[in-house]
C-alpha cells in the first residue's frame, strides 16, 4: 500500500489564547513496499504523525492517502507499534498478542508461539505485564502487532528499550517480514545506524512546527552491515544533514 | 473530512483560514452544543410527563393514586405561592447538607485512614462493613433514644447513610493507586502530608466525587426516613403528611423536587468533577465528538 | 402561683444547683384532626405552660408504637395513641400512664369496600382480600369484629399494609377490604364512594384513644399533668362547640376538602373523661384477644396503667 | 534484614536454603495470618458488644430500647429452634437476591451502553439521575399500584435501588478507560463485542465491582421498605413487626442479621475482586507486608 | 557515597511451584563519586538490581551497604529515575518536577527553571503530561531527579526515548552534575557509546539468573570524543567482550 501525506497540519491547543503548530504542511508520498524511516528531534511531532497516518487522529487539516483512498480510520490494515507499550494489563503475554483473536483457533495457537519464539519470551506466555521488564513489554507489543500482517506498519521507537543484540535480531526479524510480506514499513527511531539499515529513505523532521527538512535515499542493498566503509560513509552524510537542519533550527 | 478536502485543493493558507474561522465560531458552536445536550436530557422526562397527562385526561384514574402533571404542577404553584414549598425545603437542604458534610467528611477521612494502612483496614473495615447495611428505618429509635428529637438525631441519621458510599469510594480508590507512582513518592520521600495532598487524594479523585455522589444521594434519600422521627417541616415530612389526608398531588410535588434537587446537586458535582479531572487522558464516550 | 411554686422545687431536686432550669414538656401529636391540632395551632398549650415556667415542644409522630419508643427513651412526655399501642406498651413494660380517654372511638376506625362491592358484611370477607395495618387500632377491630361474627381469621388473607400502600391497592381493587381508621375512611367514602361494612358500633367494640403521659414525669410534675388535661378539656370543648369553623381550620392546616374533614369529626367525637369501666372491660377483652393472636406475650391486666386521678381533678376544676 | 544479614555471613547456598526453608513454612504462615486478620476484625465489635452488654447490666435502659446482647442472643437462640427466623431469612435472601440481580443487571447493561456513546448518555442520564434520588418510601405506593403487593412490586423496589450504583459506578468506570487503550483497540479493530469484553469490562471491573458491592448493600437495605408492602414474612417484615409490639431484642436479631449478612455478601464480592484483580499492580496499605 | 552490594539473591514467584530466579549472587562494591553502567540484555534484572539499590524492593536475600551503612529503606539519598516516566498524571511539569517541594519557595523556583532550561522544555512548564511527547516526559523525569541533589543517582535507562543530540547534550549535563556535585552514578543503559562515554567503569550483566559476567575498566579523562581512537578501541574490546558473555548464555 503507498502512503500519501498531503499538506497535513496539526495544532495543539496550548491554552485559551495560544495555539502550538506540531505539524506544518507535511508533504510526503511513500511508496508500495517502501521502508521509512523518520528521524528528528524529541518533541518534533514524529509520533503526532504517525498517529494521524493511523487514523487515530482526525483533528488535523490536510489529508492522507491510504493505496489512493482516502483514510477513514483506523484499522488492522494500518499496524501501529506505540512508544509505550499499551499492553492490556489484564491480560496475559499470549493473550495480549492475540488481543481480540482466539487462542483456540490452532492457526493463531501456532502463530502466536511462533511470534513468542521470535520475540524471544518463550517462557512468559502465562506472565502478566506487570511482571515483565520494561524491554519485555516491548516484545510483546511488537509481536502483538506482527501478528495482524498489516499493509502498512507503524512503529514509533520500537526498539527503544532493548539492548543491542536482541535490537538487531528484531531488525533483521522486520526486514524479513517487509520483504516477505511485502509490506509498507513507516519506522520512528533515534538510531542513526538503526534508520541506516533499515531504510529506503530516511526523512528528517524538524521540531516547532515540525517539517520534514531532509529526505536522504539510501540506495545500498540488504542486508546491509554497519561496519560497511558504505554504511559508514552514509551515516556521515546523514550525520552532518542531520546537524544542518538541527543547526538551522 | 470534506472541509479538509476543501483545504488540500485551495492549498496551506487556506486551510489555516478555515482554522481561524472556525475558532471565531467556536463560542456559539459550544453555546449551540450545549443547548443540544440540554434538549436530548428533557426528550425521556417530557415524554414520560405527556404519556402520564395523556393517561390522567383521558383514561379514569383516581386523582388520590396517580394525579395529572397538570394537577401536580397546579399543587406546586400553590405550594410555591404560600411558601410553603420553601420554608420546607429550606430545612431539608439544611439538614441534608449539614448530614452529609458530616458523614462525607467522615467517610473521606475513615476511607483514607483505612485504604492507608491494611492494618487499620484490618481493624475497622468490617465493623464498617456491617454498619453499612443496618437499615435507617431498624436504627430510627435508637437514634432518639441517644440523640433526642432534635435536629441532631436526624443529622446524624442522614450522615449514617452518607458515610458508606465515600468511605467506601475513597478506600478504594486509594487501594487503586498505581504502585508505581506510589514508588516514585516513597523515592521523594513525600511526607505523610504530601503523600496524600499530592498522591492518593489525586490518584483517588475520580473515585471519591463518585462516592460524593452517591453519598449527595444518600444523604437526601436519607431526609424521608430521618423526617419520619418527630419532625413537622421538611420535604419528607410534607411527603408523609400530605399522605395521611391522601393529597397525592402534593406527595408527587414532594418526589419532582426530591429528583430535581438530586440530580441538580449530582450535576454541580459534575461541572467540579471537569475541573479537577481535566488533567485525565481517558475514555468520553464513543461518539462525543459527533 | 402554687404552681410555679412546685415546678422550681421539682427542677431544684432533679436538676441539683441548676434551678433556675426550665422544663420542657415534650408533646406528641399524630398527623390526624384532633383538637390539640387546633390547640397547638392557636398556641394554646404554649401559653398556659408559659405561665407554669414551662416550655413546650411539640414532636410529630406517624404511628402508635412510636410514641412508646420515644416515651421509654424519656424524650416524649404527652401523647394520644390508639388502644392497640398502649397494650404493646403495657406488655414492654413501658412507664407509662393513661390519664385519660380521648375518645370511645366507635367509629374511628372501620372495614370499608370499594364501591359497588358485592360484601355486605363480615360473613362475606370469607376468602377475601383484606387490608390492615398490624398492630393499629383498626387491626384490633378487624379481629374484634370477625370474633362477634364468628369468622376465623384463617377463612380470610390478611394483608398487612400501611395505609400508603394498602390505598392504592384498595382503590385499584387488589385488596377487597380495608379495615382503616380516620381520614383515610372518610376520604374514601366521600371521595371514591367506598362503603363501611363494620365499625366499632356494629360490632360493639370500640377502639378508644388515651391521653398517656410518662410516669416519671407525672410524678415529678403532676401540676403539668393537670394543665395538660386542662388545656385538651379546653381544645376538646371548643372543637365540639364550634364544628364549623374547627372544620375549616383544619381543612386548611391540612389541604383537605372541608366535607371530608366534617365526616372525620363526626367519626371520631373528641372527648377527655376518666376512663370508665365500660371502656376498661372493652379494653380487656381486645388485650386478650391480642394475646389469643399471640400479639401480645403476656396475658395483660389494663387497668395497672389507668390513672384517673388527673382527670377528675381537672373536670371537677373546670366546671 | 537480619535474616539478611545472617545469610551473608552464611554466604549464599545459606541464603538460598532459609529461602527454601521459609517457603515450607508459607502454609503455617498465611494460616496464621489469615486467623491474626480475622481476629483483629473482630477487635471492634467484640468490644461494642462488651461495653453494651457491661451498660446494659449496671445501668438502667429500657429493655424496650436497648436489650442486652445476652437478652438478643436469646431471642435469637429462641428464633432458630422455632425455625422461624430460617423461614425469614430465606425470603428475605431469595428477594434480594432476583431483586439484585435484576436491579444490578440492568444498571450494568445501562452503566456500559451509557458510558459508551455520549449520546445515550445525554438522552438517558439526567432521567436516572433524576430517578436516583427519589426515596423507596415515595415509590412504594406506585410500585402496589402497578405490580400490585405480590413479589413482583417487592423485587421491583429493591431492584430500584440497586439499580443506581452499579449504573453509576459502570458508567464512569468505562469513563475512566485509558484512552489510549482505547487507541489500541481501535487501531487493532476490535468489534463491539471485544471492545466491551476484552477492553470496557476489564478496565472498569474495580468500578464494577465497587458497584456490586454498594449495590448489594443496597439491595438489602431495600428489603426493609419491600417488606412493609403487604409482606407476611422476611427480615424487613420480622423487624416491622417486633417494632409494632415492642419485642425489640426480635428488632435486634434483625438488625444483627442485616449486618452479618450483609457483611458477608461483601466478603464474598471482596474474594471475588482478588480473583479478578489479580493482575493489578496497586497500592495493597501502607504497612501490608508487616 | 560509596555503595556495596553483597551476594544480592532475588527471586519471583512465577506459578504456584516454578519461581524465576533473577539475580543470583550479585556482588558490586561501587566506590565514592564513582560513575558505573550497566548493560545486559533485555530481562536480565537491571531494573531490579537498581530497585533493590534505591530500597524499593525489600524482599531480596544479601545485603545493600550505602556509605557503609545497611540500607534502611528508599530516600532522596538515592535519587532514581525510572525507566518510564513515572510523571503524575494531574501535574504540571514545572509542578512534577517540584513534587513535594513548594514552587513558591524562590529557590527552588530558580533551580527549577534552571532545569527546565537544561533539559529544553521551556513554553511547557504548564503543559500536563498527557500533553507531552515520550522524550519530553522522560526529560521532566530526569529534571525532577537532578532538582534534589542525590548522593546517589540510579539513572534506568534515563535518554533511552531521546534523539542524538538531547542525548549527548543530557549526557554532557550529567557528567556535569557529577563532577560538580561529586554524586556516585549508576546508569543503566543499552547504549555502549553512551556507557563508553559516562563510565569509570562498564558492569556487563547475564540474563536468568542475572550474574554480573564482566566489569570493564575505563581508563580515559573527561571529556571523552566519540570519534577518538582509544574509544573506538575501548568499543571494540566491550563488544567482544559482551558478545562472549551473549554466547555463553
Ligand atoms: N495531546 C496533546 N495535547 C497537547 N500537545 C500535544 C499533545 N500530544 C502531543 N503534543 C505536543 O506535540 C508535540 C509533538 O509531540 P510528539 O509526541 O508527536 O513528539 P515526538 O516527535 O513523537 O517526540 P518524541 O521523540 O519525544 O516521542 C510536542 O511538543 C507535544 O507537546
Ligand atoms: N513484579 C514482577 N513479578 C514477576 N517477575 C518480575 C517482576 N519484575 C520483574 N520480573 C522479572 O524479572 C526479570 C528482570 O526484570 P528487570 O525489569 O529487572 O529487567 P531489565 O534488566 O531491567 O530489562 P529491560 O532492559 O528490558 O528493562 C524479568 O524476567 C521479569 O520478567
Ligand atoms: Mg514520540
Ligand atoms: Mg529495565
Amino acid at each position: 500500500m503507498s502512503v500519501t501525506i498531503k499538506s497535513v497540519h496539526r495544532t495543539f491547543k496550548k491554552s485559551q489564547e495560544e495555539d502550538l503548530i506540531v505539524l506544518d504542511d507535511v508533504n510526503l508520498h511513500i511508496k508500495k513496499e517502501e521502508f521509512i524511516t523518520i528521524i528528528g528531534p524529541s518533541g518534533c511531532g514524529k509520533s503526532t504523525l504517525l498517529k494521524i497516518i493511523a487514523g487515530l487522529d482526525r483533528k488535523f487539516h490536510g489529508s492522507i492517502l491510504i493505496g489512493g483512498q482516502e483514510l477513514t480510520g483506523p484499522g488492522i490494515k494500518q499496524g501501529f507499534i506505540f512508544q509505550e507499550h499499551r499492553l492490556f494489563p489484564w491480560l496475559t503475554v499470549e493473550k495480549n498478542i492475540a488481543a481480540d483473536l482466539s487462542l483456540n483457533d490452532s492457526e493463531i495457537r501456532r502463530k502466536v508461539d511462533e511470534l513468542i519464539e521470535i520475540v524471544r519470551l518463550k517462557g512468559f506466555e502465562k506472565a502478566y505485564p506487570r511482571e515483565l521488564s520494561g524491554g519485555m513489554a516491548q516484545r510483546v507489543a511488537i509481536a502483538r502487532a506482527l501478528l495482524r500482517n498489516p499493509d502498512v506498519l507503524l512503529l514509533d521507537e520500537p526498539f527503544g528499550a532493548l539492548d543491542a543484540f536482541t535490537r538487531t535480531h528484531l531488525q533483521d526479524v522486520l526486514l524479513d517480514i517487509w520483504k516477505k510480506k511485502k509490506t509498507t514499513m513507516i519506522l520512528v527511531t533515534h538510531d542513526l545506524d538503526e534508520s541506516i539499515y533499515l531504510a529506503n529513505r530516511l526523512v528528517i523532521m524538524t521540531p516547532r512546527p515540525g517539517r520534514i527538512s531532509q529526505i536522504i535515499e539510501i540506495d545500498m542493498p540488504y542486508p546491509r552491515k554497519k561496519t560497511d566503509v558504505r554504511f559508514q560513509a552514509i551515516r556521515q552524510q546523514v550525520l552532518t544533514e542531520f546537524e544542518k537542519s538541527e543547526l538551522i533550527h | 473530512m470534506s472541509k479538509a478536502r476543501a483545504a488540500i485543493v485551495a492549498g496551506p493558507q487556506a486551510a489555516i483560514k478555515k482554522a481561524r474561522y472556525s475558532q471565531n465560531n467556536t463560542v456559539w458552536n459550544t453555546l449551540f452544543k450545549r443547548i443540544l445536550i440540554g434538549i436530548r436530557g428533557l426528550i425521556l422526562p417530557v415524554l414520560i410527563l405527556g404519556i402520564w397527562q395523556f393517561v390522567g385526561s383521558f383514561y379514569d384514574v383516581s386523582d388520590t393514586l396517580l394525579p395529572t402533571p397538570a394537577a401536580i404542577f397546579h399543587s406546586f404553584l400553590d405550594l410555591i405561592f404560600t411558601g410553603e414549598l420553601w420554608a420546607h425545603l429550606k430545612i431539608s437542604i439544611w439538614r441534608a447538607a449539614v448530614g452529609f458534610g458530616l458523614g462525607a467528611g467522615l467517610g473521606l477521612l475513615f476511607g483514607v485512614i483505612v485504604g492507608f494502612s491494611s492494618r487499620s483496614e484490618q481493624v475497622m473495615d468490617p465493623t464498617f462493613q456491617m454498619l453499612r447495611t443496618i437499615p435507617h428505618l431498624a436504627v430510627a429509635p435508637l437514634f432518639i433514644l441517644w440523640f433526642g428529637f432534635g435536629e441532631l438525631s436526624k443529622v446524624l441519621l442522614i450522615a449514617k447513610g452518607a458515610f458508606f458510599p465515600i468511605y467506601v469510594n475513597a478506600f478504594l480508590g486509594i487501594r487503586g493507586v498505581d504502585s508505581k507512582l506510589f514508588e516514585v513518592a516513597r523515592v521523594l520521600e513525600f511526607s505523610r502530608f504530601h503523600l496524600i495532598t499530592k498522591l492518593i487524594l489525586p490518584a483517588a479523585m475520580p473515585n471519591i466525587l463518585l462516592g460524593i455522589r452517591l453519598s449527595l444521594g444518600v444523604a437526601w434519600l436519607g431526609l424521608v426516613v430521618a423526617e419520619l422521627m418527630g419532625s413537622s417541616e421538611g420535604i419528607g415530612y410534607m411527603i408523609m403528611d400530605a399522605r395521611q389526608f391522601s393529597n397525592t398531588d402534593i406527595v408527587f410535588v414532594g418526589i419532582i423536587i426530591f429528583a430535581v434537587v438530586g440530580k441538580w446537586t449530582d450535576s454541580l458535582v459534575r461541572v467540579l468533577e471537569a475541573k479537577l479531572l481535566k488533567w485525565r487522558d481517558n475514555f468520553n464516550g464513543d461518539d462525543s465528538s459527533r | 402561683s402554687n404552681q410555679e411554686k412546685s415546678v422550681k422545687g421539682n427542677a431544684a431536686d432533679t436538676e441539683g444547683k441548676k434551678n433556675q432550669q426550665e422544663v420542657t414538656v415534650n408533646i406528641g401529636i399524630q398527623q390526624s384532626i384532633w383538637p390539640i391540632l387546633a390547640a397547638k395551632e392557636k398556641g394554646w398549650f404554649e401559653e398556659e405552660f408559659e405561665k407554669a415556667g414551662a416550655k413546650v415542644k411539640w414532636v410529630e409522630f406517624q404511628s402508635g408504637p412510636a410514641y412508646f419508643e420515644a416515651i421509654a427513651s424519656n424524650r416524649l412526655d404527652f401523647g394520644r395513641v390508639g388502644n392497640i399501642p398502649v397494650l404493646v406498651g403495657q406488655a414492654a413494660d413501658i412507664p407509662f400512664k393513661e390519664i385519660a380517654a380521648a375518645s370511645i372511638g366507635e367509629k374511628g376506625d372501620a372495614i370499608l369496600v370499594p364501591k359497588g362491592s358485592k360484601i355486605k358484611s363480615i360473613k362475606d370477607l370469607k376468602g377475601k382480600k383484606v387490608a390492615v395495618a398490624k398492630g393499629s387500632s383498626s387491626y384490633g377491630l378487624l379481629y374484634n369484629a370477625l370474633k362477634s361474627e364468628k369468622v376465623n381469621p384463617s377463612e380470610l388473607e390478611i394483608i398487612q399494609l400501611q395505609p400508603d400502600e394498602a390505598q392504592p391497592a384498595f382503590e385499584t381493587g387488589s385488596v377487597d377490604a380495608w379495615a382503616i381508621w380516620e381520614p383515610f375512611q372518610s376520604t374514601q367514602v366521600i371521595k371514591n364512594g367506598a362503603r363501611v361494612i363494620a365499625n366499632g358500633e356494629t360490632v360493639h367494640s370500640s377502639s378508644p384513644g388515651y391521653q398517656i403521659v410518662r410516669t416519671k414525669f407525672a410524678e415529678e410534675h403532676p401540676e403539668l399533668v393537670e394543665l395538660y388535661l386542662k388545656v385538651t378539656e379546653k381544645a376538646t370543648r371548643w372543637q365540639n362547640e364550634n364544628e364549623d369553623e374547627a372544620a375549616e381550620l383544619y381543612a386548611r392546616l391540612k389541604k383537605t376538602d372541608k366535607e371530608v374533614i366534617i365526616s372525620v369529626l363526626k367519626n371520631s367525637k373528641p372527648d377527655n373523661m376518666p376512663i370508665d369501666n365500660d371502656l376498661l372491660q372493652a379494653q380487656q377483652e381486645t388485650a386478650d384477644l391480642l394475646y389469643e393472636l399471640k400479639g401480645l406475650n403476656e396475658k395483660l391486666d389494663v387497668s395497672k396503667v389507668v390513672d384517673n386521678s388527673y382527670i377528675e381533678k381537672v373536670l371537677k376544676e373546670y366546671k
